[in-house]
C-alpha cells in the first residue's frame, strides 16, 4: 500500500520534473533554438550563401558568452577581479592552432570538433602553473599579479617564435580532413554550429558548476573568506581550483577563436581582450548567471554594428561603461532583477507612464552626444582618412558651427529636461517600491 | 585524568610593542562548558584567535586532544575538530540562509574541493543542512538572503554554522552579545541544547548567562588569568571581586 | 547642549539605534552605559556623522543631522574613538597639532596644558606616535581631541584594555577636563568609573535608552544594572 | 665604463620620470583606495596639452600650464564623477578609471589624431650637455633630472613641513579620524587628485618630447607606473621612490647588457645549441627580455611580500 502510494506519487513527480525543468530553463532552450535558426534570416537565397558578416559576428557571440562567463567564474562568483584573463583564451587558441597543424601534417588523429577539449587542456596547464601563483593573494595583491601576468605573457608572445610565432602569430587551417561527421569546415557557418554545440555546452557546464561544492564554496569566500577557513576550507585552494576551471573554459573559448579564424596572435592574450571580459561580464551584471551572456551579446552586437557605422565605438563602449558604473554597479541583469518584487506584486504597470517619459528627454541627450562624438571624430580622424560626414544623404560639415550649436543644444537642453524627468521618475519608483515593500510586509 | 580537550600552556600574544595576553595557561575538560570572563579589552576574543588560529601566538604552546596546533591554519585547526564564532556576526551575506547552514556542512561531510557532485541531489547533505536549520529555529527563513536577517536570526545563523561541521571543541564568542534577556534566554536554551555533548569554550560578559550555562570559568585581566574554578568559587573570590564583578558591590 | 531625538542608525540592513533619546548639559559628564553590541559606540558615531543619522541631534539648538563630521567638529564637538585611531607614523607633536582645527589657534588648552596633563607624553613628544604603549597612546588620542577645543567631547571606551592603575588615571584626567568647561559623554564598561564621575547615567540595551538617571539611582536599580549591566 | 656611468645616468632619468607618474599614484591609493587606472591618462594629457600650449605660448609656460590644466581636469573628475561612484564601492570605483582611461586615449585620438604628434625638445636643451669617453649626455636629460629632484624635493617638503602634508600623511592611515579631528576630509581627497594629475602631467610634459606623444603612450606607461606603485607597497612614499629607480636603472641596464642565459651557461661549461630544450628562451639576449623584467619582479614580490617593498597596509 505505501509502496504503491510512494511509486504513484514518484511518477508525476518525474513528469512535472521535465514540466518544472522547462518552466525553469525556457529561455536558455529559447536561445539555443535561436541561435541555430538566426543564421537562416540572413540567407540570401538567390546565391545561395549565408551573410559572412551576420555568421561571422555570430560565431564572435558565442565565443564571447564563453569568455565572459568564464570570466565571471572569478569575478562575479569568487570575487575575484582579474586583469589577465585573456591568457588562458590567448594560450587555449595557441594550443589548439599547433594541435590542428599536428592533426593536418598527420601526427595526431583528431577529428576538429575535440580540438577545442586541446585549448580547454592548454587553458587549464596554463591556469594551474600560473593560477598557483596568483591564487596565493586575493583582493588588489591578486588583480595586480594577473595584471603583470598579462603583460608578462603578452611580451613573451612577442618574443619567442617556437610557441607564439612572434608577431606574425601562428596561423593554421582548420580544414584537417578529419571530423566526426564527415564535415569539411570549409564553410564559415559550419564553423559556426560547431560553435553553438561548444557554447551550449560549456554554458550548461558552467551553470552546473556554481552548483557544485566548490561553486559554492567560491561564493562563500568571495563573501566572506575569514568565515570560509572556520568552516574547514582553504580559501586559496577554493580560489586555485576556479581559477584552473574558469583556465579551461577560456581556453575552449580560445580555441574556437583559432577555429573560427585560422591564426592567433599576440592580441589573444593581450590586455584590451582581457578589458574586453572585464567590460561584458561588469555591462551585463556579475550577480545573475546570465549576466554575462547578455553582456556578451550586447558589446559584440555593438562592437560590429557601431564600429560599421563609427569610428567612435571606443568612446561610445567607455561612456556606456562609465554610466552603468555610476547607476547601475549591478550590471543590465541587476537592473532587471530590481524591477522582480515590482513584477511580482502585480505593479509593473505602474512604471511604464515613467519610463516613457524619460524616454524623450534621454533620446535627445544621446542624439546630442552621438552628434558631438561623430562631430569631433571627423574633424580629426575622418578628416586624415578622406571621409565626410554623411547622414541620409545630407552632408554636415565638421567645420561649420551650426551642426555643432545643434549638439550642444541637444545636449544642454535634454540634460536639464532629463534632470527634471529624473526627479519624477525616482518619486514614482520610490512610490512603488514602498507600496510593494508594505503589501509584502502584509502578506 | 584524561587528556583535555583543549590545553593552552603559557600562552603569549603581542602586537608590536603592546603585550596583550601575557601567558595564559587553561585546561579545558572534554565535554565541559567553560566560560572566559572579563574586562572588555582583556584580550578575550584575542585568545580565540590564537586558539582557533587566526593569529599565530608569540609563544607558548596550545594542544587540541594532546596533539599540538601550533601554527596550524585555521581551516587545518577546524578540520582537526574546533569550530567557533565571531562576537561580530561573520556569515555569508549574498547566500541564502539554508547555503550559510549547507557550506558549513560540506567539508564535514567529505565533499572538499568537489566541482563533480551537485549540491541540490545530496539528500543526505540537504537533510542534515534542513535538520540544523530547524535547530536553530530559521527554518521560516530559509531561502532569505543572510544579509536580510534580523541581528538575532543572523546570531543564530552564525551559531548554527559554527556547529554545522561536527566539530567537538566549539568556541563562542559573546554568543548573546547585543540581544535583549528575552533573546539571550533563547539563545542560551539553544546552546545548551545543540552543544549537548561536546566541549565549548564561550567569551561572554552577560553573567547571568555565564552562571547558567559554565561549569567552569576562567577570568582574564589584563591578558592574564587571575582566577579559575566552579561559578560558585569565582563568585566568591575577592580578586575577582575587586578587578570585575566588585564595581557594583560598591556602589550598592 | 546636545539633545537627540528619536535617533536611528542602519549598518547596511541591520537596524542598529532604534530611536535614541538623550541630553547633555553644559559643564555635565554624561555616561552611555550597556552590553556591548547594543549599539553606544554607533550613538557617538550618528551624533559626530561617521554613521548616517536619521532623526534629530541638535548641539546648540541647531541640528546637526547631514553635516559632514569636519563641520560637526567645527561646530565644537570633539570625538575619542574606542579603537583611538592615532596617527602611527608621525610624531606624538605632529599628532596633537592635527587635533586643532586651524594652525596656531589655542583655545583652552595649549601643547603645555597637554603636557603637564599628561607628562608621559612631553618626553615623547618628538617619537613616532606608533611606538607608543597602549595607555599612552590613549592619552595622546584624549589629547589630540581636547586641542580642538570642543565645547563636549565624546569619549568612546577610553579605559578599554588598560591595567587598572591606568584606569582610575584616566578616570581622574575627565575629572580634569570637565573642570575646564568642557561637557563630556562617556562610553564606558567599568562601572566604578562611570558611576564616581558622572552627573547622569543612561543604560542602553538593543537600540534603545532604557534607563535614564543619576548615578544613585542606577546604583539603586537593581533591575536595570542585572538585565542591561554586567551583572 | 663610460656605458656605465651614462647608463646610471639615464636610468635615473627614467626612475625620476617614473616615480613622478607613480608618487601621486601612490598618494591617491593609499589614501582613497580607488586603484586610478586613468592616471597615466593625465600623463599623455600633460604631453598634448603642452605639446598644443607650447606652439602658442612656448614650451617654458606650458611647463607651468599643461600640468595645471591636468590638475583642474583631476579636481573635476574627483569632486563631480569618483565622489558619486564611491558609494557603489572599489571596484566600481576602480572600473570606472578603466573606463575614463578608454574615454581619454579615444578622444585624444579625436582631438589629435592617431600619429604622434611633433612635440620636440625646446632648442635651447637640445644639444649635449657633456661628453663622457665619447658618449653624449643630452642637456634634456640633465633638465628632466633637474625637474624631477625639485619636484621631489618639493612634495617631501609639502608632505613633512606643512599643516596640509601632515593632514595627508594622516588620511593615509585614518581617514574617518581626519574628518573628526575638524578636517575636511573630502577636499583633501580633492586636494591629493588634482595634486597627483598636476605631477602625472608634469611628467608628460617633460616626457612627452623625450619620448613619443601618441594616443597609446598612456596603455605604454600605465602598466610599468602600477608595477612601480605595487612594488614599493601601498601607502609609503619612500618605497614609491626606491621602486621608482630600481625599475629606472633595471630597465636602462638591460637594455645594454647583452647577455643570455645560454652565456652564463657557456661560462659554467654547458654549451647550448639548437638542440637543448627551450633553447630559444636560453639564448634570448637580455635586451630583449628588457620589457619582461618589471612584471617577473612584480609578481615575485608580491609573492614573497603582498604588501610590496615597504606597504604599510593592506589594501
Amino acid at each position: 500500500m505505501s509502496e504503491g502510494a510512494v511509486r504513484t506519487a514518484a511518477q508525476p513527480l518525474a513528469a512535472g520534473g521535465a514540466a518544472a525543468f522547462l518552466r525553469r530553463q525556457w529561455p536558455w532552450l529559447a536561445a539555443l533554438v535561436f541561435a541555430l535558426v538566426v543564421p537562416w534570416f540572413s540567407f540570401d537565397w538567390s546565391t545561395g550563401r549565408h551573410s559572412g558578416f551576420i555568421v561571422s559576428m555570430l560565431s564572435q557571440i558565442g565565443i564571447s558568452i564563453i569568455f565572459a562567463l568564464s570570466y565571471n567564474m572569478l569575478m562575479g562568483q569568487a570575487g575575484l577581479l582579474s586583469f589577465g584573463h585573456a591568457v588562458f583564451l590567448g594560450l587555449g587558441g595557441y594550443v589548439t592552432a599547433h594541435v590542428v597543424n599536428a592533426t593536418k601534417g598527420g601526427a595526431l588523429p583528431l577529428p576538429l570538433e575535440l580540438t577545442p577539449i586541446a585549448g580547454a587542456l592548454g587553458g587549464l596547464a596554463f591556469a594551474v602553473v600560473l593560477g598557483y601563483f596568483a591564487t596565493k593573494q586575493r583582493a588588489t595583491a591578486f588583480a595586480m599579479i594577473t595584471l603583470g601576468i598579462g603583460e608578462l605573457i603578452t611580451s613573451c608572445a612577442l618574443m619567442f617564435q617556437t610557441f607564439f610565432g612572434g608577431e606574425g602569430g601562428v596561423s593554421t587551417n582548420r580544414m584537417t580532413g578529419r571530423s566526426l561527421f564527415g564535415v569539411g569546415y570549409a564553410a564559415p557557418i559550419q564553423v559556426y554550429y560547431l560553435i553553438v554545440a561548444w557554447t551550449a555546452l560549456s554554458v550548461v557546464a558552467m551553470l552546473l558548476l556554481t552548483r557544485t561544492p566548490l561553486g559554492r564554496m567560491a561564493n562563500a569566500s568571495r563573501d566572506n573568506f575569514e568565515r570560509a577557513q572556520f568552516v574547514g576550507y582553504d580559501p586559496r585552494m577554493v580560489r586555485f581550483f576556479q581559477f584552473a576551471l574558469s583556465g579551461a573554459f577560456a581556453g575552449i573559448a580560445g580555441a574556437l577563436y583559432t577555429l573560427t579564424y585560422e591564426i592567433v596572435t599576440y592580441d589573444t592574450v593581450a590586455g584590451p581582450m582581457s578589458a574586453n571580459a572585464l567590460l561584458m561580464t561588469y555591462i551585463g551584471g556579475v550577480g545573475v548567471f546570465a549576466g554575462p551572456v547578455v553582456g556578451a551579446v550586447l558589446i559584440v552586437l555593438l562592437q560590429s554594428w557601431v564600429s560599421l557605422l563609427s569610428n567612435s565605438w571606443l568612446v561610445y563602449a567607455g561612456v556606456l561603461f562609465i554610466m552603468m558604473v555610476t547607476f547601475a554597479p549591478m550590471g543590465l541583469t541587476g537592473l532587471v532583477m530590481m524591477h522582480q518584487p515590482i513584477w511580482r506584486a502585480g505593479r509593473l504597470g505602474r512604471l511604464i507612464g515613467p519610463y516613457l517619459r524619460l524616454l524623450g528627454p534621454a533620446l535627445l541627450v544621446l542624439i546630442g552626444f552621438v552628434l558631438a562624438v561623430e562631430l569631433c571624430s571627423f574633424l580629426t580622424i575622418g578628416a586624415a582618412q578622406g571621409k565626410s560626414f554623411t547622414l541620409s544623404r545630407i552632408t554636415i560639415d565638421p567645420r561649420g558651427a551650426r551642426p555643432w550649436l545643434v549638439a550642444g543644444l541637444l545636449l544642454v537642453g535634454g540634460g536639464l529636461w532629463l534632470r527634471v524627468a529624473m526627479r519624477g521618475f525616482g518619486a514614482a519608483w520610490n512610490a512603488v517600491t514602498e507600496e510593494v515593500k508594505t503589501t509584502g510586509t502584509r502578506a | 585524568m584524561s587528556v583535555p580537550a583543549l590545553r593552552l600552556t603559557d600562552v603569549k600574544k603581542s602586537f608590536g610593542p603592546t603585550a596583550v595576553i601575557m601567558g595564559v595557561s587553561l585546561d579545558v575538560a572534554p565535554g565541559s562548558r567553560h566560560a572566559i570572563i572579563g574586562p572588555n579589552g582583556a584580550g578575550k576574543t584575542t585568545l580565540f584567535n590564537l586558539i582557533s588560529g587566526r593569529f599565530p601566538a608569540s609563544g607558548g604552546r596550545i594542544e587540541l586532544h594532546g596533539r599540538s596546533i601550533d601554527g596550524l591554519p585555521p581551516h587545518e585547526i577546524n578540520r582537526r575538530g574546533l569550530s567557533r564564532s565571531f562576537q561580530v556576526t561573520s556569515i555569508f551575506p549574498r547566500m541564502t540562509v539554508f547555503e550559510n547552514i549547507r557550506c558549513g556542512l560540506l567539508w564535514s561531510r567529505g565533499y572538499k574541493y568537489s566541482f563533480w557532485h551537485l549540491v541540490g541531489g545530496q539528500r543526505v547533505l540537504n537533510a542534515a543542512a534542513a535538520q540544523l536549520l530547524a535547530d536553530v529555529n530559521l527554518e521560516a527563513r530559509r531561502d532569505v538572503p543572510a544579509g536580510l536577517l534580523t541581528y538575532a536570526e543572523q546570531r543564530a545563523l552564525e551559531i548554527g554554522i559554527t556547529i554545522a561541521g561536527g566539530a567537538d571543541t566549539v568556541l563562542l564568542d559573546e554568543p548573546t552579545a547585543g540581544m535583549s534577556r528575552s533573546e539571550a534566554d533563547h539563545a542560551v536554551a539553544l546552546i545548551r541544547r545543540i552543544t549537548a555533548g561536546k566541549t565549548l569554550v564561550m567569551v561572554e560578559h552577560d553573567m547571568s548567562v555565564v552562571f547558567d550555562l559554565a561549569d567552569v570559568v576562567t577570568v582574564l585581566v589584563y591578558g592574564q588569568v587571575i582566577a579559575s574554578g566552579p561559578p560558585a568559587e569565582i563568585r566568591a573570590n575577592r580578586a575577582v571581586q575587586d578587578a570585575y564583578l566588585g564595581a557594583p558591590a560598591e556602589v550598592s | 547642549m546636545l539633545s537627540v531625538r528619536d535617533l536611528h542608525a542602519y549598518y547596511g540592513k541591520s537596524h542598529i539605534l532604534q530611536g535614541v533619546n538623550l541630553e547633555v548639559r553644559a559643564g555635565e559628564i554624561v555616561s552611555l552605559l550597556g552590553r556591548n553590541g547594543v549599539g553606544r559606540s554607533t550613538t557617538c558615531k550618528a551624533i559626530m556623522g561617521l554613521v548616517e543619522p536619521i532623526g534629530e541631534v541638535l548641539w546648540k539648538d541647531k541640528s546637526l543631522v547631514g553635516l559632514r563630521p569636519d563641520q560637526i567638529a567645527h561646530a565644537g564637538i570633539g570625538y575619542v574613538p574606542e579603537d583611538r585611531q592615532i596617527f602611527p607614523t608621525l610624531t606624538v607633536r605632529q599628532n596633537l597639532e592635527l587635533g586643532m582645527k586651524r594652525a596656531g589657534r589655542f583655545g583652552r588648552w595649549t601643547f603645555d596644558d597637554m603636557f603637564q596633563l599628561f607628562p608621559h607624553l612631553r618626553e615623547r613628544q618628538h617619537n613616532a606616535a606608533g611606538v607608543l604603549s597602549g595607555g599612552e597612546q590613549q592619552m595622546l588620542t584624549m589629547g589630540r581631541t581636547l586641542m580642538g577645543d570642543p565645547d563636549l567631547v565624546i569619549i568612546d571606551e577610553p579605559t578599554e584594555g588598560l591595567a587598572p592603575m591606568l584606569a582610575l588615571q584616566v578616570g581622574r584626567f575627565l575629572d580634569e577636563i570637565a573642570h575646564r568647561g568642557v561637557s563630556i559623554l562617556l562610553v564606558e564598561q567599568k562601572l566604578t568609573i562611570a558611576l564616581k564621575i558622572s552627573h547622569r547615567v543612561y543604560v542602553m540595551g538593543h537600540g534603545r535608552i532604557v534607563f535614564e538617571g543619576t548615578p544613585a539611582a542606577l546604583a539603586a536599580n537593581e533591575a536595570v544594572r542585572r538585565e542591561n549591566l554586567e551583572v | 665604463m663610460e656605458v656605465l656611468l651614462v647608463s646610471l645616468l639615464n636610468g635615473l632619468v627614467y626612475g625620476m620620470l617614473l616615480f613622478m607618474l607613480a608618487s601621486g599614484l601612490t598618494l591617491i591609493f593609499s589614501m582613497m583606495g580607488v586603484l586610478n587606472f586613468a592616471h597615466a591618462s593625465m600623463y599623455m594629457l600633460g604631453a598634448y596639452f603642452a605639446f598644443s600650449v607650447s606652439r602658442v605660448i612656448g614650451f617654458w609656460a606650458a611647463l607651468v600650464v599643461a600640468p595645471i590644466l591636468c590638475g583642474i581636469l583631476g579636481a573635476l573628475i574627483e569632486m563631480y564623477a569618483l565622489r558619486r561612484v564611491h558609494r557603489n564601492g572599489h571596484i566600481a570605483e576602480l572600473l570606472f578609471t578603466v573606463g575614463l582611461a578608454f574615454i581619454i586615449e579615444k578622444a585624444t585620438q579625436m582631438a589629435w589624431g592617431l600619429l604622434p604628434v611633433p612635440y620636440r625638445v625646446p632648442p635651447v636643451l637640445d644639444r649635449a650637455l657633456f661628453h663622457v669617453y665619447g658618449s653624449n649626455f643630452h642637456a634634456y636629460r640633465g633638465f628632466m633630472l633637474l625637474i624631477s629632484i625639485l619636484m621631489f624635493v618639493a612634495i617631501w617638503l609639502l608632505l613633512t613641513r606643512t599643516r596640509i602634508g601632515l593632514v595627508i600623511q594622516a588620511a593615509l592611515t585614518h581617514p574617518e579620524m581626519v574628518g573628526a579631528l575638524g578636517h575636511n576630509v573630502p577636499r583633501v581627497f580633492t586636494i591629493v587628485f588634482a595634486g597627483g594629475s598636476v605631477l602625472a602631467g608634469l611628467a608628460g610634459v617633460i616626457g612627452g618630447n623625450y619620448l613619443v606623444t601618441e594616443p597609446s603612450m598612456a596603455a605604454t606607461m600605465g602598466p610599468i607606473v602600477f608595477v612601480v606603485v605595487v612594488f614599493g607597497g601601498l601607502g609609503s612614499l619612500a618605497g614609491c621612490f626606491i621602486a621608482s629607480l630600481i625599475m629606472g636603472l633595471v630597465q636602462t641596464f638591460a637594455v645594454v647588457i647583452d647577455v643570455s642565459l645560454a652565456d652564463l651557461l657557456a661560462r659554467l661549461g654547458i654549451q647550448v645549441t639548437s638542440a637543448t630544450p627551450l633553447a630559444e628562451v636560453l639564448t634570448m639576449p637580455l635586451p630583449r627580455v628588457g620589457a619582461l623584467l618589471p612584471y617577473l619582479m612584480l609578481i615575485l614580490v608580491l609573492l614573497i611580500k603582498p604588501r610590496g617593498l615597504m606597504g604599510t597596509r593592506d589594501t
